[in-house]
Order: structure tokens, then sequence, then C-alpha cells
């Protein structure tokens, strides 16, 4: 599998999913800088956490704008995968390619720590490597991944299949007051990733590269690298 | 430029304001200081001159009261690279890398503007370290509040933390521990202390010393504006009443700047073209090219009007007062300026050549072809103003005789109560609220996060001609109640705590940097405060092999004449050859052993138990017998490598039980012990105690390491077993850790949340 | 270049769209003492220098960059006033 | 409870304080294809509900509550509107 890792002044994760991939892939990613309209062709795109511009006025918003965000879109619309995290997913949603905002966080604080996922489904190039239902634990670092999309959105994402994952009790409780425990942000109906139509795109707040080694967070978010790889190779 | 110097008397601003007494004293120069000034210049200075003058004679950047002091302090070793000096203290880590690191203290911007005064602080340090070549892979932070039932303490936790996590977390470097306190001693002077950790190769570290005559001065980062201006001299002058009405601009930070400006440096320093590079701290401009100068013995030209301005109307003076964050001073070899130029403009910071090195050692600048100021660079330094202040030593206060404390009462419930109060005391509550803001994770090496351990342990990046999986471990220490009651045990302690929070994880201590809070040094007791904690330190850090590579003073902690507590805050690094051997302090299963290391006494005298439960702050705190805390420790290490320890926490604040309780809420698994016949201890004395010096240790059945004891004569006694949900201490305590854990973890966020 | 036009925008959420910053400003204001304050909203308010002349193409432009990056228009309202 | 008034609260960074926000969107407006921006100063723009008919008095009241909360007056400046 070959992937590109975009790079945006200000994005600050992009080695942690570079070595992520490089892990499972044995290859190191192509690296591209937000400047450069063009690169290679590669297998999937990766939109890396970080604070692009600042964070400043919208996250996000400033980097959907870049040059290199048109290339991205047009590949995207021809099919090439993409996988858009925390900084990425604020910027995927700016740009419209997945549905739905990031907003502050309820308690308007940042947060970090593990948080635990439910697999809403396993028929994803991005999920397969998991099944539905199962609860994974990966680290959250944001301080807007509050997810929201109006009442119409929501009903189609639930409907055709386009929720990812929840944020849930390490039981894999979504609703109640347990659920609500669990979500670090607020976000609507515990959403914490989401895919476009088809399934080609995906954004998540969680940051599945920093849970790849056992000594450094767990493994749990190895598999979605490896499915990639599965997938896409 | 060739400047015929004393011939050539600089030119006055326009409106330049006549220099009076008043003026001078303005500046925060004394009477004789400026007669030293007009001896050294022998002329009648120019504004911009004597403010020049101000800021390098500040407290903040002459360390002219503490100088004599800071010379006691040990700084050498085989491993040392750069000890005290430079921008940071630098040392060898094996592998060809080294680790460079600082602390800064942003106390009085903090007070005034928490989340600016904390953000641009963990700014400063970044820069710090940067500057010397490193990446930065880790800060952390010690923080002091005052009283949390004081009127602003709330809104100071809530500020500088947010402006912590603002900074660090933008910049994306994970911010893995550091400590909280409150005190009313801090209500009108809280301190905000942050450290940077970074790894370069050790073959690849950038110093400020400036070399080569003609090399172009360049300016880099941000644009200056009318940011801080004085700051240096502010932070060097006590508070008083109307301080919180002056207001001084206080700077904001750019995170996002700061963030393009590291990666900008190091692309830079992987070329060949930087003789020198200083970042703009404190005193911005004229600190920075002064200190490149004069470390390289040279003189300066600086073009002022060349320096990138954010605001129009700036003048010279505060061009060079400025303290706008997010800037560097760099001289590059000749001809290198098109290369520079070509990164920075790539990652969209200003740029530009303002100056050149000259062989006058005198410091030139010049305002649109007119010398504004010319003063010569060496005797600023030399005849700096250093002052052996009057000191008194703290006596040490009468040692308190544990028999005579009350214990908590004689029931069981008497005792749970005691140690939830404990657990849910500022002091001790879990501070997860604090560092779920910051983004402790991200670079996916932090192995013992918050919490987790008694240091916080960071893998570092591999090394091109490294093999094994080398980790880091931080921490920082201090106990002011000990400092207070008497500076050199508690300077003793301070470092002692440091050394014992490596080595718990089984890292091997390396070297410290430290910051020195104190009150105003005009008064003897509080200079004997200072003095008293640096021999404390001086013969701990002697006696550990532990040496000093770096730190920051602090002084003028004080509001309306009361002063803080006495606060030298220890920062540590220690390195652990392979990663996979460290442990941490969890209690994650049944059936372990534990094991507590070291002699117990029962040593009530300034302990968390004394304070929170009775009220009192008095007796001496415990003695450091730094023989028998390097043999424990040494000890400790060894089964640690020796793949015999399954967790390993160090006792200090609250003593045994304390730590027990912590170790078993941080692996949520419980445990039954008592108290070992024939100590001949008070119970309340031995659980809570806070004799030095010791561990508790859990490990399979305990032989081996109860054996190994024995041989290496180090006390070691069994106290229990690991298991169950609940914490018992046969006929003392028995509570499930699900209490104890909502009083501890629940203290702090209700408190935040509360509003009066 | 032209003596410059000063541009007031505001961008605040359209009407329905949770703020939890608006919330937190209203619960913490309640809680202050404060408790005559309903509900509360948080918008963001933008000045512009313009090196341009003509109103009308300002408004215009103005639009433009308000649609392109100032403004979220899936979640967000904005205001455009011309000052000078 | 009382028809309530409304409010309209500007903070503002005070002149000469670094706005990293404004100088990032000026960039960004410039990149987008807007050279003619210039200078750019984001501020935060508050709307409340008051119950409470007089109005010196809501002006008072909310001028506590700028000090108390929404501005930070070492580096903010703000401004008070009142609505019906
Ligand atoms: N308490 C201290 N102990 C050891 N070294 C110190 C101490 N205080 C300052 N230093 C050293 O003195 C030098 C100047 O410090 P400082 O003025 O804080 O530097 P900067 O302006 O670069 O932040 C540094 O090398 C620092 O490490
Ligand atoms: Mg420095």
């Amino acid at each position: 599998m070959k992937a590109a890792v975009l790079v945006f002044p200000g994005s600050n994760r992009e080695g942690d999913v570079a070595q992520a991939i490089e892990l499972v892939t044995g290859r190191r990613p192509q690296m591209v800088w937000h400047g450069d309209g063009d690169f290679e062709k590669t297998d999937l795109i990766v939109l890396p956490g970080g604070f692009s511009y600042g964070d400043y006025l919208r996250c996000g918003a400033m980097a959907a704008q870049s040059p290199v965000m048109a290339e991205v879109k047009k590949r995207a619309a021809q099919g090439v995968p993409v996988l858009a995290i925390c900084n990425g997913f604020q910027i995927a949603a700016e740009a419209g390619l997945v549905p739905g905002v990031l907003m502050r966080n309820e308690n308007l604080k940042f947060v970090c720590g593990d948080v635990h996922l439910k697999i809403e489904t396993s028929q994803s190039l991005f999920t397969n490597r998991y099944q539905a239902g199962q609860v994974i634990k990966v680290p959250v670092a944001h301080a807007e991944g509050n997810y929201f999309a109006d009442a119409d959105t929501l009903k189609r994402l639930e409907d055709r299949g386009q929720v990812a994952f929840r944020y849930c009790a390490p039981d894999g409780t979504v609703d109640g007051p347990l659920g609500q425990e669990a979500n670090p942000n607020g976000s609507i109906r515990n959403i914490a990733g989401v895919f476009n139509e088809t399934k080609t795109v995906m954004g998540l707040m969680p940051h599945p590269e920093n849970a790849v080694e056992p000594l450094f967070g767990g493994c749990d978010g190895k598999a979605l690298f490896e499915g990639l790889v599965e997938a896409l190779s | 430029m060739t400047i015929a110097a004393e011939k050539n008397p600089p030119v006055k601003l326009p409106n330049e304001p006549q220099i009076t007494p008043q003026v001078v004293a303005e500046h925060g120069l004394a009477p004789d200081e400026y007669e030293r000034l007009l001896k050294i210049m022998g002329r009648e200075p120019t504004m911009v001159e004597l403010g020049i003058f101000s800021a390098m004679w500040s407290e903040h950047c002459s360390y002219k009261s503490s100088k004599v002091w800071l010379k006691k302090l040990p700084t050498r070793a085989p491993w040392v690279i750069q000890g005290p000096g430079e921008n940071a203290g630098v040392i060898d880590i094996g592998d060809g890398q080294a680790a460079i690191f600082k602390m800064e203290s942003h106390n009085h911007p903090s007070y005034i503007e928490p989340y600016q005064g904390a953000a641009t602080g963990v700014g400063g340090i970044l820069r710090d370290v940067f500057t010397m070549g490193a990446r930065p892979i880790a800060n952390i932070n010690a923080l002091r509040f005052g009283d949390p039932a004081h009127p602003k303490t709330r809104h100071l936790v809530s500020g500088v933390v947010a402006g912590i996590g603002g900074y660090g977390n933008c910049m994306g470097i994970p911010t893995v521990g550091g400590e909280t306190n409150f005190h009313a001693a801090y209500n009108g002077n809280i301190l905000v202390n942050a450290m940077t950790v970074g790894v370069a190769a050790s073959d690849r570290i950038f110093y400020a010393a400036a070399a080569g005559v003609g090399n172009p001065l360049v300016y880099v980062g941000s644009r200056t504006g009318r940011d801080g201006i004085h700051g240096a001299t502010m932070a060097s002058t006590e508070f008083n009443e109307d301080s919180e009405e002056k207001r001084p601009t206080v700077q904001v930070g750019d995170p996002f700047v700061e963030k393009l400006l590291l990666e900008a440096c190091l692309e830079l320093m992987a070329t060949d073209a930087i003789v020198a590079i200083q970042d703009m701290g404190a005193a911005g401009l004229t600190s920075s090219s002064f200190e490149m100068a004069a470390k390289g013995g040279l003189g300066v030209v600086v073009e002022l009007d060349k320096v990138p301005m954010r605001e129009t109307g700036m003048n010279p003076y505060e061009l060079m007062l400025s303290e706008s964050q997010e800037r560097m001073l760099i001289v590059l070899k000749p001809g290198r300026e098109e290369l520079a130029r070509r990164i920075f403009e790539k990652w969209e910071l200003d740029f530009a050549v303002i100056g050149h090195l000259t062989d006058t050692e005198r410091m030139v600048l010049t305002w649109h072809g007119d010398v504004v100021a010319n003063i010569p660079i060496p005797p600023l330094v030399t005849e700096a103003p250093v002052y052996e202040r009057p000191w008194t030593l703290t006596e040490l206060p009468p040692v308190l005789d544990a028999g005579k404390v009350p214990a908590p009462g004689s029931s069981m419930a008497d005792w749970n109560a005691s140690l939830i109060k404990l657990m849910s005391c500022p002091d001790l509550a879990s501070k997860a609220w604090i560092w779920r803001q910051y983004d402790h994770l991200i670079m996916g090496n932090t192995s013992i996060r918050p919490q987790e351990g008694d240091a916080a342990l960071v893998r570092v990046p591999k090394a091109p001609t490294g093999t094994s999986h080398k980790g880091l471990a931080i921490t920082s220490d201090c106990t002011p109640r000990y400092v207070q009651a008497h500076p050199e045990t508690g300077g003793r302690q301070a470092v002692a705590e440091a050394w014992r929070n490596i080595t718990a994880t089984g890292a091997l201590p390396l070297a410290v940097t430290d910051n020195m809070n104190f009150g105003n040094p005009q008064k003897p007791e509080i200079m004997g405060q200072f003095a008293g904690a640096i021999m404390g330190m001086a013969e701990a850090c002697t006696a550990l092999e532990f040496p000093v590579v770096s730190g920051n003073v602090s002084l003028y902690n004080e509001t309306e004449g009361r002063p803080i507590l006495p606060t030298p805050t220890i920062g540590a690094v220690g390195v652990i050859e392979d990663i996979t051997h460290a442990v941490g302090s969890r209690l994650t299963q049944g059936g372990l052993a534990i094991i507590l290391i070291g002699e117990t006494e029962g040593w009530l005298g300034q302990s968390l138990y004394l304070r929170e439960l009775h009220g009192r702050e008095e007796g001496a705190p415990p003695p450091v017998d730094l023989a028998v805390e390097r043999r424990n420790g040494n000890f400790v290490r060894r089964q640690i490598w020796a793949g015999r320890v399954d967790a390993c926490h160090d006792l200090s604040d609250g003593g045994l039980l304390v730590a027990l309780t912590e170790m078993c809420l941080a692996g949520g698994t419980g445990v039954t012990i008592r108290q070992p016949a024939g100590t001949g201890i008070p119970s309340h004395a031995f659980f809570y105690g806070e004799d030095q010096a010791r561990y508790l240790i859990a490990s399979g059945s305990g032989d081996d390491i109860l054996e190994a004891a024995r041989r290496a004569g180090v006390p070691a006694v069994l106290l229990g077993y690991s298991g169950g949900a609940s914490l018992t201490v046969e006929g003392l305590v028995s509570l499930p850790l699900a209490e104890i854990r909502q009083a501890h973890e629940g203290w702090l966020p209700a408190y935040m949340d509360t509003v009066e | 270049m032209k003596a410059p036009m000063k541009a007031r925008v505001h961008v605040t959420l359209k009407n329905g769209v949770l703020d939890p910053q608006g919330k937190a400003i209203g619960h913490s204001l309640n809680r202050l003492g404060f408790p005559e304050v309903g509900d509360v909203r948080q918008g963001k308010y933008i000045e512009l220098e313009l090196a341009e002349t003509d109103k009308a193409r300002a408004r215009a432009r103005l639009d433009d960059m308000c649609r392109k990056l100032l403004a979220n228009t899936v979640i967000e309202n904005y205001s455009i006033e011309l000052v000078g």
C-alpha cells in the first residue's frame, strides 16, 4: 500500500500516523507539503492531526482552502481512499468530504486520554479487521471534536450505515448515562467517526495511530491500518 | 560600517526625556548602579542605552543577587556536555544522542494574565531548548497556587492550565507530567515553572556564541510589537498594591508561529549555515544580541530600522526592549542568507538581515543611518553589579515527638476518614482535571503517563546508530513546606525526591535543572532561605552525582511584603537503556507481595498528616541522609533491572499509606497489609510519617527481593499482598477503592466547578 | 494604495445549532450572580481593512470571503457592515 | 418573567496586542485571492437575553459581567449595546 500524508502548516501528528503506517507496511509514506498542488499517485491519502493554521477562525477551515485540498477532493471523487484523523477530520468536514461539523467540546476544554469506541460496521476499507459491535480503546486529544449534523443529515448517516465509530462505555454501552459519561466532547449520538456516502473517506476524532504498540497505549488501533493494507495492496 | 565611537556620541530620539534620578529609578537601577553606568560610558547615556543597561542589569538577566550562590552548585560530570551558561543544559544519553533541557518561570505574567502568561512561559522554554538544535520531546510544569478558598485561585488555575495546554498542544509536544500544590503563601504570587526536554544528535548542538567578523546577523520569526516592554524589569521587582492596576502590556503567544519557527529552525540547522543562534526571551533583542556578541568576544552593529515591525511608529527604545514572542536571532555563515531566507519564507515567517558582527567589542545601534546607542560590551558584563546580600539562615525547628501528635482516633471509622481526608486534600487529590487538558500522548512515545508512575517516561526517538529503545524519565519536585521550615534540609530533600522519582521507574538519574523561586532577596531571611536551599541542593547533587546543568532564578515573589514559601523546584532527567524494563507505580494484579524499602522512624514534623488533620505546620522536616538515599535507590534500581519488580512508588507527601493508596487507585487493585510487629512506632506515625529514602515495591513472591535486601544491608519488610477491590490495613483501615477514588478524583473537578 | 475601507463582519451560529460556548457563558454568568441572564449566543466579530474604494465591489468581495472562509454556512450566518 | 431585553457585547483586543487569529485570517484571505485585505482583527461577539426592563440597570449589570467574565481587561476592550 502506498500512502501519502499531507502536511499543513501547524500539522503535528503527521509523524505519528507515518510511524503507524510504516509499522504495518514496512514502508515510510510519502509526506506531502500543502503548498504542492500535485503529488504522486497513491493508494491512500491521510489528513493527519494537528493544529493547521493554529486552528484559528475554525479548526480546519483554512487548511480546507489550501491548494492541495483541491487535488485531494479531485482524487477522492475518483475513489482514492482518504483517512482523515482529528484535525484531518475537521479539514475534511470543512472541505465537504464528509458530512457534519466539529464544534467546540461541550465543556470547552481540550481533552486527552483513552476512550472506548464501538465499531459500528466492519463493512469498510477502514474497519474490515474489526467486528461490528467490537469495543476498542484508543486515545483522543482535541478541543473541538463535538460532532454535529442536522436531523436530516443524521438520519441519512444512520440509515446508510455511514457512522463508523461511537464513543461507548468499556462494555460497549452507547446509550443512557453510561454512554453519556463515555462521550468526551458532547458529540451528537456519541459519533466519533463517519464515512462519506461511498465509504471511501473516513473522518474520525480519535487517534488509532497512537494505539499501535503495547507499551505505548496498546494495540487496538493497529487493525485499522492492517485492514487498509489488506484492502489496498 | 565603521564607527568612530567616542568621537561620535549617539543622537537622541525626538522628544527624548531628560534622564533624571526618577527616570533612572523607574528603570530599576539603584543610584550606585547608575554611577557605575556613567563610569563605563564616560558620558550620560541616551534613553536607549539606559534601557539596555536597565534590562541587562535587571535581576532577571544579571542574576546579581543569586550569582555568588549559584556558583556553589556542582555542574560537572562525565556525561555533561554543556552546563549552565547556555540556553539550556545538555547531557550525553548514549548512541550519539544528547538530552537538552531547562526549566523556566513565568510567575508574574501568569498572575496578571493567567492564560497568556502561562502560554508564553511554555513558548519561552521551548525556544530555549530548540534554539540549541533539539527537537522537544516532552514538557512538564510545576504549579503553585494560593489557598483554594482565595477568591482568585480558581480563575488562576483555570487560566494557567488552559494556557499551558493551549500552547503545548498546538506545538505538538506532549506535556507528560508536573506537580500542583496549593498554599495560602502563594495567594498573591503564584508560581508557573515550565520545563522542556529535547533530544539532538550530540555532535549537532548549537550555541549562542557569535563568531566571524562581518558575518550577518539575522532576525527570524514574528514581527516586533510593543509587547511586554520592560517585562524583564517587571520580573525583577516586587509587586505592590497598585501593580495589578498598572497592568503592563502582557505578551500574547502565537503557538502556531512557534511551531513554524521550530520546524524552520530545525530545517536550517540541518544545513551548515548557522554560526550561532539565540532565542529572544526576556529583554528580547537587547539580551539576545548582547549575549551573542559577549560570548563570542565580538562587537555587533544592529540596524534597528531593518527589524520587522508589527506596529507603526515604533522607536529604537521600544524595539530593543520589546518582549514580543516567537523570535530568534541567528548569525549566519557569509553567503548563506539566501538559503536561510528560502527556508523561513517557506514557513511563512519574517526574515531580515539586521546587522553584522564587528571586532570592536561594542554594541552599536543605528536608526535610519544615525547611531542611537554605542555601548562597550565587556565592561557591561564584567562590571555588572553582583551582590553578596546579607543573609541569615533559618534555624532548624525543634523535632516533633510523633508520640505527642494525636492519632486519627481510636476507631476504624476515624482511620478511614483520615485516609479519605488526605487523599482528597488539595495537594494530594488527583490532578487528572489538569493533565487531561494536556496532550500527553502525541508523538506516541509516552510510556509512563501522568499518575502512572513517579516520573514520566518517554521513549527517545531512535538514533541512526542505536539499537536499543531508550527512555527518558522526567520529573519535577519540591516540598516548599520543608524548605520553609529548614531551607538546607528542604533543598536536599527536593533533589533527593527527584532522584528517587527517576529511580523508581528503573531509570538512572543523570542531571538536574532548577527553578529557584523566592521572595525579596534584600531581606536577610529570604536571602538566607536562598543560601540554605542552595547549600542543601549542592550537597545532594554532589552526593547523588546529579549535576545541575541549567536553571532559572525568580526573586521578589512577594505581595505587600508577604513572601511565598521558598520553592526551589527541581526538574530532573534520567535515562533507561531499554524502556521495556521500566516500571510504573500501578498495582494491576493480585497476589503480589508489597515490600517497604527503607527505614521508618515515623517522622511527622511538617507532614501533610499534621497539616491536613491537625491544622499544624510545625516541627523539623524529615532529615535526608544522602548515603542512605543512594544505597536504597541503587538497590531498588537493581531490583527493577533484574526484572523482579512489578510496580514501584517512592514515599513522599502523606507517607506510606498515601503512597500505597495511590498505587491501588492507579492500577485498580486493592491490598491487605499490616503494620509489622515490633516497630515500636505509633501507627499514625508509621503510616503517615514522611521519612525519606523509602520506596514501596510490588513483586511476585517478594522472597528474592527480601533476600537481596538482607544481603545488601538495605532495610526491607513485607507488609502484605495485593488483591481485591479494597484497601485494608489490619485493625485500622478498610475502604473500598471506589470510595477512595471518588474522594480523590472528585475534589479538583468539583472545586473548579464551584462558583462563589 | 487607496485609503483603506474598513469592514465589520459578524459570524453567528444559525438558529437551532447548539452553541456550547454560549451555553457555558450563560451558566457561568448565572452562577456568578447574574440570574437575569437567559439565552447566550457567542459569535465572531472580524474587523478588516480593505484597499478598496468602491462600496458595492467591497461588499461583493466580502460576501465571497465569508462564503469561502470566514463562515461555515452549514451552521453559521454572517453579516457585513462597511465603515468609511 | 418580563419580556427579555437583548444585549450585544463586543470584545476586542486592545490596540497593540498581538492578534494571532486575525493575522492568520488575513494571511489566508490574501492567499485565497483577496490581496486587498490588509489588517484583520478578530474579536468576540456575544448576544445575551436579560430578564431586566430598566436600561440603566441592565447596562450597569452588563458592565459588571464584562469585567468579571466576558472580557479580560488586561488585553481586551469591550462595548455594550442594548436592543429592545
Ligand atoms: N538556578 C540556576 N541554576 C543553574 N543554572 C542557572 C540557574 N539560573 C540560571 N541558570 C543558567 O543561567 C543562564 C541564563 O539563564 P536565563 O537568563 O534564564 O536564560 P534565558 O534568558 O536564555 O532563558 C542559563 O544557562 C541558565 O541555565
Ligand atoms: Mg534563551
